[in-house]
């Protein structure tokens, strides 16, 4: 059961060479296949995952949520797609057509690259760069460039503010992001992934860097735009965001790409600070979707729980707390990892 | 075989790109773009120069990251320029910028 | 003795304390600041005439030698001497200098200013003088140009021309030859340091170095151009006239006494003794461009109404002879230009002095307005007639003497360019008494009876400077065996070096 | 490797963040002690570059270099910066709440020009140039409110950039030849090929940009007239000197001239700037942008050492690069008092400025001159070096249109002394001069006589500093 | 035609022909989305190089910070007209020099790289490219690295000043 999916990976390379494919090409294609590969099973699991929230909402509103179609209103969010796909695909006349059909499209591209380099368990990373973080925040700071694309192409001013402030607020809690990523990277000594995963053999870096920890996850929030942090599409102030002008089909890829992003930043908390696919008896990948699960529900939960901030508020916090505070946890870090090294360790 | 040349000849295009952009455009927001397309050209430069030619390692790619530096330092203050200016004359045409003789 | 004792430097520098003493004083003390600037002159005038005479003739060569390490990679040496030559431009400089603080005894505004830098001016001329060293030779030469366009802007006087024209005109023609005489130097510098092995500004050393002949000429002719253009010299005197007329008195005085002569001092001095060769080849084109000066400079004041420009076109015209003078190339020719140089110095200046005075009360200088002002004022008049007849090259003047000895020294080399300048004397002889006559005799004129004759602070230049023109024409011998000793020695020392009796 | 010898350049960032810190604490009237504290600050690494002018030493194999060269420097920009300074105090006050910036500021782009002197390599200099930049991008715009001061800003940063790639692109070409850039390396490396022309060309276009040489020089008299004037200055005299440094280094070390003939192409270039320079100044009517175009044409005559590159050429760059600090601070120094005043530089507000202020009107005088190369001033001898360097080098032409059109450029200097001296106003009050800024003025005026009448000293310094090179 | 040259030919279409869009747009939005492929290509140049670190660098800074900096600003300092935002200088003269100018940069300066022989030597795959860059950063080239870091004070405190403008009073 562990190792099952290398299993297969394996196979498919040797069927490839088998049919006398050099091995660049059949690297390459098995690239392709695993990729192919994650944006299905995240697809899929985005049905699950909303009906998730749903039925977390409900829970702490006490309320049911969705409970009519299938068992628990499992079905509800397959209806709900459906309805989506099959809806007129509205461009209002007004916007700049390229731009406003790209921008969904580049969201959920650049969500998805984003797996690249996540261990989904034990050997299974599609590319294990020297500098997974690292590529994990640099493409990931790209989505931005979507949301403007999608507040400036609506060519409606409550989409472009949405977009403004949600860039704003994005560019700003990336910093904290990052340099709280730091610490961790520090001790790890590695930006690649598996090896900051092997890191944690013994213990967590949730216990060694706990303010990392804290401080990355109130920036991911922020970077997700997901309660209380979603200023961007405040709907008593800007209806949706840079959403509003979408309808259909392009809406839905917006939605999907914020779930995936969730699952990638969720996944990637989980290898940095929780051990990642580390975990006794179950087997590596089913280890990481646990721990991803339930860093999800956490945040769902935070999002249902706390209520908006406020702009100002927001920036403030990112620039006055969050960054000083994660620099001073990294000069801390240093300072301790010297003292250590100079210890023998 | 694609090879050093290829790569100073891109860049040497890429360059000359950025540089008509600088010359023919009016808007300054446009030429502060163009310029980050020279240097663009100038870092790709850089890099073939780390993996091509016998040089120290990694010589190439700390230039590079400089430059990258430094054109971020540049375009906040450009920009931040630009909105000053607009502020003031609510225009960012350079051809309005006509106070001094240029 | 007292040869211990820097007296050179003395006689430079005093000037400048009185400069900075002025600069001190508050700028409403007019009478303090005048007599500071009295004082200083005076003291320069005196240790002049001592050390002219306490210079040993028999000896000859450069004396009261002064020499400081200035700035070794150059080779610049604070170098200060004196021989033949420069004694007697040394003790002109400071007679003009000391007369014309008196005759600018009237100034009534920006006195403070006035006398400051008027004392930078007489500082910057001595200097070039009495200095052997080529760098301090070419500052001082330019230090004087800045002051006198103060000068003439500040307190000069706008008739045909503005002032502010004219001081520009001066200025920017004198400062583009320095351009190219300072080329020439700097080639000739370097030259030398190619030849030698090191930089040396000495100008004896200088003077020593065998330079090849092309370069020679190149040189030379950068300075012609150079010092020519001080020299007013054809086709370069335009800014002269011009000049003159929008200048203040004391500053007309100083700068067609002595400055011009730096022209030709330099000529001699700098072009003569360092480049014979140059000098020997391009000498015919001075000659025929000094019969431009004469003649051509002569005929325009026939034409000229304003006093100023009559007596500035004739000092162009009398650089003609200086100019034939050095162009001869042998010691009599040398002497005369010298001679001359000292004599048209005091001559004009006696004349600038006694336009001034004039302009200064009846605030016209045009012939036409005067007549008759023997009557009123006799003294003005004999200062005019003096400096006229002197002018006109009269025996028992001291021109004379300079006139007569040049064209000695030149009818042999250039028999027809002397023949044309000598009718050039003629001219000079026609506008003058033209003029004297037109001014001082003939009717009283009524309108003049206010006018003061000189008396006081003003009767010092006609003293000064009418004495020296009757001394140096009466008794040439005071002036001319410095000359001569100065002139001989330095042509023998050209023959010794490589010409061999060519001149 | 002594790394005590980096001190200055410790002492310089120290410096600027201390005066950022005491923007914090010292609000309100409190800014005003950040000038002081600045001067004195700058003023006690200056005595320690000085003290400890002879010491060299070469860090990480070259890539940083302190000897006698980069130290000559250093304490150019010292001097420049701690005048500027003196002479703004009373102008910076406009800046009010965000005085301690713009001090810190200055202070960096010291930083950035120090760095550029003593770097050994060229990423160093590319670095320590943008942080000179940059700097003075931001200051060139601090006239907040003033739509010319953000105009030259912007102006500036456009052309710094543009100048910056092409300067960058030119480096890269010559690091692809040698596969170095540290530039005592580079002599040993770099062969002779098509590609190392263009490197050269586009370096010196780039320089050129920098020192504003003709036709690189369109962004100057903009951003100098622009500019708030203590900005200007030091614009005028450290940029430009900096620029000048690692020219210096670059051509003289890593292209030495007896293997690389690009001193016919300088020599061009120094003509065109100098006549082009002064030619335009002849009718600017504004001093500061007169000034401006002046300063282009220094750029020429300094040029002209770097194209001589013996003896007499380099020690002439550096000895004209110490001398103009002086006349130009003082030259704006008084520009400064006079827009202070009047608040205009146009020439017409210079009016009667010999009666307000004979002080002011003698040492504009005094500097303007030192600027056309008038003797006894300090300008004289610098050109005599320069141009004894290009007649030694046999570009007697170059020092042929030098030397006269030093002499036309007199006209231009002497209309403001005319302004100065007999031009009417209606304002007859005396121009009050606060003490700082009396000083400086005092130090630009001594120190250009000085240099002038006793130029050994200065040019020893000098003569060490280019020993390098010969 | 292997792999990587068709790989190269790919990026050098995307980063040129998006680079020519960036400066032939007439809408300076358009320009500034063409300006962020072009980065993308030209980090994937770098990734062509096996200068993986720097192309990330490429996609953080140049892609995810100055992209978004200058969009913002020009949302800042839209014109009513979109289509009207970027348009090349007035003056027909001013392009044509433009061209000329540009075409005879490229011929020139690629003729000479193209007839030059250089120093080419295959350096082995840095496998560890970071940790080169690190000690070249904090080792050598310490001073440059510091006064980079002061050179981003100077900047932030640049913008700050210059972007929030004099203090109304």
């Amino acid at each position: 059961m562990e190792n099952w999916f290398v299993n297969i990976a394996h196979a498919l390379t040797n069927w490839l060479t088998g049919l006398g494919l050099s091995a660049g090409w059949a690297d390459f294609i098995l690239l392709v296949v695993q990729w192919v590969f994650i944006i299905i099973i995240v697809t899929l699991n985005v049905i699950v995952l909303i009906w998730l929230e749903r039925k977390i909402s409900g829970f702490i509103q006490q309320r049911l949520g969705p409970n009519r179609l299938g068992p628990f209103g499992m079905f509800q969010t397959i209806a709900d797609a459906i309805k989506l796909l099959t809806k007129e695909d509205i461009i209002p006349s007004a916007t700049d057509k390229l731009i406003f059909r790209t921008a969904p499209m580049f969201f959920i591209i650049i969500s998805v690259m984003l797996y690249v380099v996540l261990p989904m368990g034990e050997n299974m990373v599609i590319v294990d760069l020297n500098v997974g973080v690292f590529y994990f925040i640099s493409v990931g700071s790209l989505t931005t460039i979507c949301l403007l694309m999608a507040g400036w192409g609506s060519n409606n001013k409550w989409s472009l503010l949405g977009a403004m402030r949600s860039v704003a607020q994005m560019i700003s809690y990336e910093i904290p992001l990052a340099f709280s990523l730091l610490g961790v990277i520090m001790i790890a000594g590695s930006m690649r992934l598996s090896d900051i995963v092997a890191a944690q053999s013994n213990v967590w870096f949730i216990v060694l860097q706990p303010v990392a920890f804290i401080v990355y996850f109130i920036a991911a929030t922020a970077e997700l735009n997901r309660g209380p942090f979603d200023m961007p599409e405040a709907e008593q102030e800007l209806t949706a965001g840079a959403y509003t002008e979408y309808t259909g089909m392009r809406w839905a890829l917006f939605f999907l790409a914020e779930y995936t992003n969730l699952v990638a930043v969720s996944a990637l908390m989980s290898t940095l600070f929780l051990g990642g696919w580390q975990g006794p008896f179950l087997p590596s990948w089913l280890w990481i979707i646990i721990k991803t699960y339930l860093v999800m529900i956490v945040f769902m939960w935070l999002k249902w729980t706390f209520p908006r901030i406020r702009m100002d508020h927001l920036m403030s916090f990112s620039w006055k707390v969050l960054i000083p505070v994660t620099l001073a946890n990294i000069l801390l870090t240093g300072i301790v990892l010297q003292l250590f090294k100079g210890m023998g360790w | 075989m694609i090879g050093f040349t290829h790569y100073l000849i891109l860049s040497t295009i890429l360059f000359g790109i950025g540089m008509y952009g600088v010359i023919s455009k009016r808007n300054a927001v446009a030429v502060l773009m163009s310029v980050e397309i020279m240097l663009n050209a100038v870092n790709i430069n850089f890099i073939a120069i780390n993996k091509f030619i016998r040089s120290e390692t990694g010589i190439g790619q700390l230039f590079a990251i400089f430059v990258i530096v430094v054109a971020a330092a540049e375009v906040a203050v450009g920009l931040a320029l630009i909105i000053a200016i607009y502020r003031q004359k609510k225009s960012v045409n350079l051809n309005d910028f006509n106070l001094l003789k240029w | 003795m007292m040869s211990n004792l820097p007296i050179l430097s003395l006689t430079l520098f005093i000037p400048i304390l009185g400069a900075i003493v002025i600069m001190c004083l508050p700028a409403n003390r007019h009478k303090a600041i005048k007599y500071v600037a009295a004082v200083s002159t005076l003291f320069s005038l005196l240790l002049s005439l001592w050390s002219m005479l306490n210079y040993d003739l028999t000896i000859g060569g450069m004396q009261f030698v002064e020499r400081i390490p200035w700035i070794a990679d150059l080779g610049v040496n604070y170098a200060l001497g004196v021989d033949g030559i420069s004694l007697p431009l040394l003790l002109l400089t400071n007679l003009i200098g000391f007369s014309a603080v008196y005759a600018s005894w009237q100034t009534a505004a920006r006195v403070k200013e006035f006398f400051a830098l008027l004392l930078i001016l007489i500082t910057g001329v001595m200097g070039t003088f009495v200095t052997t060293d080529l760098f301090i030779f070419f500052l001082f030469y330019e230090v004087v140009v800045i002051p006198i366009y103060l000068l003439v802007i500040m307190f000069g006087s706008s008739k045909r021309v503005t002032k502010e024209y004219a001081g520009m005109k001066l200025t920017i023609y004198l400062l583009i030859g320095s351009a190219f005489l300072l080329v020439g130097l700097i080639a000739l510098f370097i030259k030398a340091q190619g030849i030698l092995g090191f930089p040396s500004m000495d100008i004896a050393t200088l003077a020593q170095v065998d330079y090849p002949a092309g370069f020679q000429i190149f040189a030379y002719a950068l300075m012609v151009f150079g010092f020519g253009t001080l020299l007013s010299m054809f086709p370069f005197h335009a800014w002269s006239p011009d000049g003159y007329a929008g200048a203040p008195t004391a500053v007309s005085m100083i700068h067609a006494g002595v400055l011009k002569k730096i022209g030709g001092y330099g000529l001699i001095r700098i072009g003569l003794f360092i480049l014979p060769v140059g000098a020997k080849f391009i000498a015919p084109v001075i000659a025929v461009l000094a019969i431009g000066n004469v003649v051509y400079a002569a005929f325009i004041c026939l034409s000229q109404k304003d006093l100023k420009y009559i007596v500035g076109y004739s000092s162009v015209s009398h650089m003609g002879y200086v100019l034939i003078g050095i162009a001869a190339l042998n010691i009599i020719s040398i002497n005369g230009a010298v001679m001359m140089m000292f004599a048209h110095g005091v001559m004009a200046a006696l004349f600038f002095a006694m336009i001034g005075n004039l302009y200064e009360k009846s605030h016209t200088r045009n012939v036409s307005d005067f007549g008759g002002l023997a009557h009123q004022m006799p003294r003005l008049a004999f200062g005019f007639m003096l400096a006229g007849l002197a002018s006109l090259g009269l025996p028992g003047t001291v021109n004379f003497i300079g006139e007569f000895t040049i064209f000695v020294g030149a009818f042999g080399v250039y028999r027809v360019i002397s023949i044309i300048a000598i009718t050039g004397i003629i001219l000079t002889a026609v506008y003058i008494l033209r003029t004297l006559g037109d001014i001082l005799f003939g009717p009283r004129l009524e309108k003049w009876d206010h006018l003061q004759d000189l008396k006081g602070p003003e009767m010092v230049p006609l003293v000064v400077l009418g004495s020296a023109i009757l001394i140096g024409g009466i008794l040439p011998f005071t002036v001319m065996d410095f000359i001569n000793s100065g002139v001989g020695q330095l042509l023998s020392h050209i023959a010794s070096i490589q010409m061999g009796g060519i001149f | 490797m002594n790394y005590s010898l980096l001190a200055p350049e410790m002492l310089i960032a120290l410096t600027g963040l201390l005066l950022l810190i005491s923007g914090l604490i010292l609000a309100g009237r409190g800014q005003r002690l950040v000038g002081i504290i600045s001067v004195v600050l700058l003023v006690a690494v200056l005595l320690l570059v000085v003290v400890r002018f002879s010491e060299s030493a070469v860090f990480f194999n070259g890539v940083y270099q302190v000897d006698t060269f980069a130290n000559f420097f250093k304490a150019l920009f010292l001097i420049a910066a701690v005048l500027v300074m003196l002479s703004a105090g009373k102008y910076t006050q406009r800046f009010e709440q965000k005085q301690s910036e713009f001090y810190a500021l200055m202070v960096f782009a010291t930083l950035g020009m120090m760095v550029m002197a003593a770097a050994g390599d060229l990423i160093t200099i590319y670095i320590g140039l943008e942080l000179m930049t940059v700097s003075f991008y931001i200051l060139t715009a601090y006239l907040l409110n003033d739509e010319a001061s953000s105009e030259a800003g912007l102006k500036y940063l456009i052309l710094g950039a543009i100048s910056s790639a092409i300067l960058l692109f030119g480096m890269s070409l010559l690091f692809a030849l040698s596969g170095t850039t540290v530039i005592s390396e580079i002599a040993g490396q770099v062969s002779r090929q098509p590609a190392l022309i263009a490197g050269i060309i586009l370096m010196i276009v780039g320089f050129g940009f920098k020192i504003a040489a003709v036709p690189f020089h369109m962004w100057a008299p903009d951003i100098y007239q622009g500019a708030p004037i203590p900005v200007t200055t030091y614009l005028a005299v450290g940029s430009k000197a900096a620029a000048f440094a690692a020219l210096l280094r670059i051509f003289m070390i890593a292209l030495p001239p007896g293997q690389f003939n690009w001193s016919l192409v300088l020599a061009i270039l120094a003509a065109i700037t100098i006549i082009v320079g002064n030619l335009i100044a002849l009718n600017q009517t504004n001093v500061k942008r007169m000034l401006a175009y002046s300063s282009i044409a220094q750029a020429g005559y300094i040029l002209a050492g770097l194209v001589a590159a013996n003896a007499y050429g380099l020690k002439g760059v550096l000895f004209y690069a110490m001398l103009y600090v002086f006349c130009n601070t003082g030259a704006f120094a008084v520009a400064t008092a006079v827009e202070t005043d009047t608040g205009s530089t146009d020439r017409v507000a210079f009016n009667a400025l010999g009666k307000r202020s004979p002080m002011l009107a003698a040492i504009m005088t005094v500097c303007l001159l030192s600027l056309a190369g008038i003797p006894p001033m300090a300008g004289f001898a610098g050109k005599f070096y320069l141009f004894s360097g290009a007649i030694q080098a046999g570009y007697l032409w170059l020092a042929f249109i030098g030397l006269l059109m030093s002499m036309i450029s007199v006209y231009y200097y002497l209309l403001v002394a005319k302004a100065m001296y007999i031009g009417e106003s209606d304002r007859e009050d005396i121009i009050d001069i606060k003490l700082p800024a009396r000083f400086a003025l005092w130090v630009c005026l001594l120190a250009t006589i000085l240099i002038g009448v006793y130029p050994a000293p200065l040019s020893n310094l000098a003569q060490t500093a280019i020993q390098m090179f010969l | 035609m292997n792999l990587n040259d068709a790989v190269f030919m790919l990026l050098a279409l995307i980063t040129l022909g998006s680079a020519l869009g960036v400066v032939a747009s007439k809408n300076i939005v358009h320009s500034a989305l063409l300006l962020v492929l072009t980065f993308l290509g030209v980090a994937g140049l770098y990734f062509q190089m096996n200068a993986g670190f720097i192309g990330l660098v490429q996609i953080l800074i140049y892609g995810g910070a100055i992209s978004v900096l200058i969009i913002f600003a020009i949302m800042l300092v839209m014109d009513v007209e979109p289509e009207k935002t970027n348009l090349p200088s007035p003056s027909l003269g001013r392009r044509l020099w433009g061209v000329y100018l540009v075409v005879l940069l490229i011929i020139a300066l690629g003729a000479s790289i193209w007839y030059t022989k250089w120093p080419l030597a295959i350096s082995a795959v840095n496998s560890d490219e970071m940790t080169a860059l690190a000690d070249l950063m904090l080792g050598k080239y310490v001073v440059a690295f510091e006064v980079a870091a002061i050179l981003l004070l100077v900047a932030v405190v640049g913008a700050i000043i210059l972007a929030k403008g004099a203090d109304d009073k």
